[in-house]
């Protein structure tokens, strides 16, 4: 699927990733455009839901990245973070959805250049995989 | 069975607590759980291999704390119910006399929560070798095959009648989250992803916390065995972060505390 | 109306927005379709089920009076999902209407006897529509009173309405706050309506009451009005339950064996005292 | 009216099912699946579950889906459109396999969807819906149809009743319209039939109660602590009710992205706690005992009053499918004797 366009969305902390996105900015770092950030206050906070969301309203890949351990603004929100998603992933793996279109990730407020390599490696790996069409069929179906 | 009747009678004249909650039959000879409050009817409780109920599910209902202190007939899963209700601050130690109770109907007297931890710390409480062995059975499918399987027993059969939630000690929320629709993340209606959604978010709501008493399943009208994902959840656990629920009554919650060290191995970082 | 899809609403354009109250707003609800403006009809005292289109339905009382052709109006406290989306509507916007639905005030049966309005905090709009039904009719009724009561001074609803009838000659208001709501320059009563009714203790001798309220405030004046000499079967409320469909289908309106909405929602005290306290 | 009998045999069933199939209709029947029995769009007779008491769903579905869109929404910027439903979108299904108390079960829904608001979407699918039940050669310990005006072999409700005679075959009692117009389409299926007596293929359904006229009493207890009594060990979920033939309670939500959507109606339950919480908060039925006594009322006491039929068909799917054993003939036969001894 070369001309595949993925959609990608990345919910970030704004205290690293999101700081680390921008310094990719100001650094002129070029990556890919398909990835719609959206910021939070902390990993901490982003439920699980959002990511289920986003696969129904349309998303082929989705990541999650925030502070490093022990870097996290409200000391421990990433700790948190970290246990759900150990949980969430064997979850939704079982279940049988795609977790090559979950992306996790630790990126600083220094980091812009891996921020950069994260959404392009992520990207060409979702854009592999193509369009996440069974789930987001499935919800059509609940508009039904 | 006998020893229980007489403990019963002995408490309830005693008037040490108001109430039994213990196992009963109905005149077609079919188990449910009764709550016995006169010392006379204590024969009508029984026990056998028929008794799976989670009796604990009824601990934390307003009109049966309204009868007064309850003693509990509780087997494995019940005891390791009420330690992990107490581990989260439901229940303390004098809210309920806990009468436990082996599979071969032999009855245990706790002297309190610790006593209890002491009996499950000896007792076998990991998930059974057939349902351990049905997952891996599922883990074995390609993923397609997994979303195939799940998508036609949860998308295409569960109808929403909540039974999964209500069976569940541990879904004890005064009101659910599904019962908010300020936003409305889970559809009420059984739609083929709300349905999805709102077994994934039962799974994630009990991670931590579920002791694997099966009931979530008993309870489901169309069979569907919703029980292991949950157990996914516990196995999880317990390779990750080495906790089984149930085990304390002091136990941290699992998914809100966490250990620096935690091991995983899908995060990227530079 | 029964070869149609009874859940199909009208659709309806908002006229004019009031603001009544702290998160209280009243709408004013023109037909879009004139074929079916032109043949609608409805009683004081009936409801509707207004829809925000995309978020849900919601149950109020037709705030205007028959008497007033053309168009309803209705009168909403922002609570829920629904609410909320509605207080956002603005003139101008589209929301749909389902209705008339349940039974009126037996206003025929009231002529030349006085009418004893007492109300209480957003309770007023099915109040207000009678009252207005029963002002245009003026002559077929006696003395009326009006005592209405709302927690703070900001909390009375239809301001503007209650001056007029506070200057009609032939209207006796009453209007009181609960204490502590009053402001420096509040003119009016202060104390719960029960009390203040009390106080006025108007005549029951050939009078009919009408309450509507909080069950709160029902629950401690009828004991009042049964005081002062009142017989149940001439005092009158609005039962409030929740609903959904409107016209006896959903199942959830009952109070025991009377659906609120097909055979409400408008009962007698006498109706009232041989129902379960399921309201 | 006599009801016109006729013999199907075993090998004229199979050869109506694929004829029906053949004609456009959906034939849906029980079908075992991960052991439990339920309706399912089978395309031949050998599909058909055979050992079954009935089905773990009612045959309510196919008049009352669990979703039903009531209208589809269209919105642009200005502009909103409701399309009504597609009412001749709504398939001819055949329901084969249903049970006389299911069959019973239609007659009460049609009351309630019925009446001065009739509803057209139930109506509309009703119109497209042919019963074409099995009477009951054997029944189980929560069956109760005998008590409540109902028996193994009744025609009530069906269009077509069959019941399996010696060496496989069905006497076919065609008991409406409907069943007519079946016979009529396949006559070479349907031969005349030899004196048959029916009774002696009948389950055994011994009648533990007779509620007629009792209805005023369970009245009166409305405040008595029998509810409590009975629905201590009630978890509250929705099972009973979703399962139940004769429940009919409905929530009516809107499914919309910004653009278009519907406005849906999904099965509901007097069990659960939103079903009467009003947005102030307050609850008239707040805890447990009041929604299980709300249940009891609705079916025995409210419909045989409003629309003089009982509220239930004794068929046992709540007895049998409840978690906390809620037997609905025990807690009957209790209700009963208590308001009898006092």
């Amino acid at each position: 699927m070369p001309d595949f366009q993925p959609k990608i969305v990345a919910f970030v902390c704004t205290w690293c990733t999101y700081a680390g996105a921008d310094l990719a900015g100001t650094s002129r770092i070029k990556y890919e455009p398909n990835v719609k950030i959206i910021r939070f206050p902390c990993t901490g906070r982003i439920d699980f839901m959002f990511l289920l969301k986003s696969f129904a309203y349309g998303a082929d890949g989705v990541i999650v990245s925030g502070c490093h351990p022990n870097d996290c603004h409200y000391t421990s929100g990433n700790f948190h973070a970290r246990r759900r998603w150990i949980v969430f992933r064997e979850l939704v793996d079982l279940l049988g959805m795609d977790i090559n279109r979950l992306c996790f990730s630790w990126v600083s407020a220094a980091e812009g250049a891996q921020w950069a390599e994260i959404v392009n490696s992520f990207t060409e790996q979702v854009r592999t995989l193509g369009p996440y069409k069974e789930y987001r069929e499935l919800a059509e179906k609940d508009k039904k | 069975m006998e020893s229980i009747r007489k403990k019963a009678k002995e408490l309830l004249e005693k008037n040490a607590v108001q109430v039994i909650i213990g196992y009963g039959e109905g005149l077609d000879k079919s188990v449910s759980a009764i709550f016995v409050r006169k010392p006379e009817n204590a024969e009508t409780l029984i026990f056998d291999d028929r008794c799976v109920h989670n009796l604990a599910v009824y601990l934390l209902k307003n009109e049966i704390k309204a009868l007064g202190k309850p003693c509990i007939i509780a087997h494995l899963a019940a005891l390791r119910t009420i330690l992990q209700l107490a581990s989260e601050h439901q229940i303390t130690e004098d809210d309920v006399l806990v009468l436990g109770v082996t599979h071969k109907g032999e009855l245990m007297e706790f002297a309190g929560f610790k006593d209890i931890e002491k009996y499950i710390a000896s007792a076998n409480i990991d998930i059974s070798e057939n349902e351990k062995e049905i997952i891996n059975k599922l883990e074995a499918m390609t993923r397609e095959e997994r979303w195939q399987f799940w998508v036609e027993h949860l998308s295409l059969k569960c109808i929403k009648c909540y039974a999964c939630r209500a069976a569940c000690p541990m879904c004890y929320c005064s009101r659910c989250q599904v019962e908010y629709n300020q936003p409305q993340w889970i559809t009420v209606e059984a739609t083929p992803v709300g349905i999805i959604e709102w077994h994934i978010t039962r799974a994630m709501h009990i991670a931590g916390r579920c002791v694997s008493c099966g009931e979530c399943y008993r309870a489901c009208p169309m069979n569907i065995p919703i029980n292991l994902l949950n157990y996914l959840t516990v196995l999880t656990i317990k390779e990750k972060f080495n906790v089984s629920a149930g085990t304390s009554a002091d136990l941290d919650s699992v998914m809100s505390s966490f250990k620096s060290d935690d091991k995983e191995n899908f995060i990227k970082q530079s | 109306m029964n070869e149609q899809n009874i859940y199909l609403p009208y659709l309806m354009r908002i006229e004019k927005v009031t603001d009544e109250a702290p998160l209280v707003k009243s709408f004013r609800l023109t037909f879009i379709d004139d074929e079916v403006l032109n043949n609608f009809t409805f009683k004081t005292g009936q409801f509707g089920e207004y829809s925000v289109i995309g978020e849900g339905e919601s149950t109020f009382c037709i705030a205007s009076s028959p008497t007033a052709k053309g168009y309803i109006e209705c009168t909403f406290r922002q609570a829920g999902k629904v609410t909320t989306a509605l207080s956002l509507k603005g003139e101008g916007d589209i929301i749909g209407f389902r209705g008339p639905y349940g039974n009126s005030f037996p206003i025929h049966e009231w002529k030349n006897k006085n009418l004893l309005f007492i109300a209480g905090g957003i309770a007023l709009p099915p109040m207000r529509s009678v009252i207005w039904n029963c002002l245009d009719l003026r002559k077929d009724y006696k003395q009326i009173t009006i005592i209405y009561g709302a927690r703070t001074v900001a909390d009375l609803v239809y301001k503007h309405e209650l001056k007029i009838w506070d200057e009609m000659p032939d209207v006796k208001l009453i209007t009181t706050v609960d204490p502590g709501g009053e402001t420096p320059d509040w003119k009016g009563e202060i104390g719960f309506v029960p009390t203040v009714l009390g106080k006025i203790a108007p005549s029951s001798e050939n009078t009919i009451a009408i309450v509507c309220g909080p069950p709160i405030m029902i629950k401690y004046t009828f004991p009042v009005l049964e005081k002062l000499g009142f017989a149940a079967e001439n005092i009158f409320t609005t039962l409030e339950n929740r609903m959904k469909c409107g016209f006896g289908k959903c199942g959830r309106c009952n109070v025991g064996k009377v659906f609120v909405c097909k055979d409400g929602p408008v009962f007698s005290y006498k109706q009232l005292k041989e129902l379960p306290q399921e309201y | 009216m006599n009801i016109e009998k006729k013999i199907l045999k075993y090998s004229s069933l199979e050869e109506l099912v694929l004829k029906l199939n053949r004609d456009g209709k959906q034939v849906f029947a029980p079908v075992k699946k991960d052991n439990i029995v339920d309706f399912a769009p089978v395309s031949g007779l050998y599909e058909m579950a055979e050992d079954y008491i009935v089905t773990v769903q009612s045959a309510k579905f196919v008049v009352f889906p669990n979703v039903e869109t009531l209208f589809e929404i269209e919105t642009s910027k200005d502009k909103i459109t409701l399309k009504d439903k597609d009412f001749n979108s709504i398939p001819e299904i055949i329901l084969l396999g249903t049970r006389p108390c299911d069959a019973a079960g239609f007659n009460i829904l049609n009351a309630m969807f019925g009446g001065d608001y009739q509803d057209t979407i139930y109506s509309a699918r009703l119109d497209k819906t042919t019963l074409v039940s099995i009477s009951c050669n054997k029944s189980d310990a929560k069956c109760f149809c005998t008590s409540v005006n109902g028996n193994p072999g009744a025609t009530a409700g069906s269009d077509i009743l069959l019941t399996r005679i010696d060496n496989n075959d069905f006497l076919a009692e065609i008991v409406t319209e409907k069943g007519k117009a079946i016979v009529s389409k396949y006559p070479e299926l349907f031969e005349t039939v030899p004196e048959i007596n029916k009774d002696k293929y009948m389950a055994d359904v011994p009648v533990e109660f007779n509620l007629n006229g009792i209805s005023e009493k369970i009245y009166s207890r409305f405040d008595s602590d029998i509810w409590l009594e009975q629905s201590l060990r009630c978890i509250g979920c929705g099972t009973c009710a979703f399962i139940c033939p004769t429940c009919g309670c409905f929530d009516i939500q809107d499914a919309y992205d910004g653009y278009s959507g519907q406005r849906k109606r999904s099965w509901d339950s007097c069990g659960f706690s939103l079903f009467t919480l009003h947005a102030s908060g307050h609850n008239p039925r707040n805890v447990q005992s009041q929604r299980w006594r709300q249940r009891i009322m609705h079916k025995f006491v409210y419909l045989p009053e409003q629309q003089n039929l009982l509220g239930c068909v004794g068929c046992g799917r709540c007895s049998r499918s409840c978690s906390a054993n809620m037997n609905l003939k025990e807690l009957l036969i209790h209700l009963k004797n208590v308001i009898e001894n006092e």
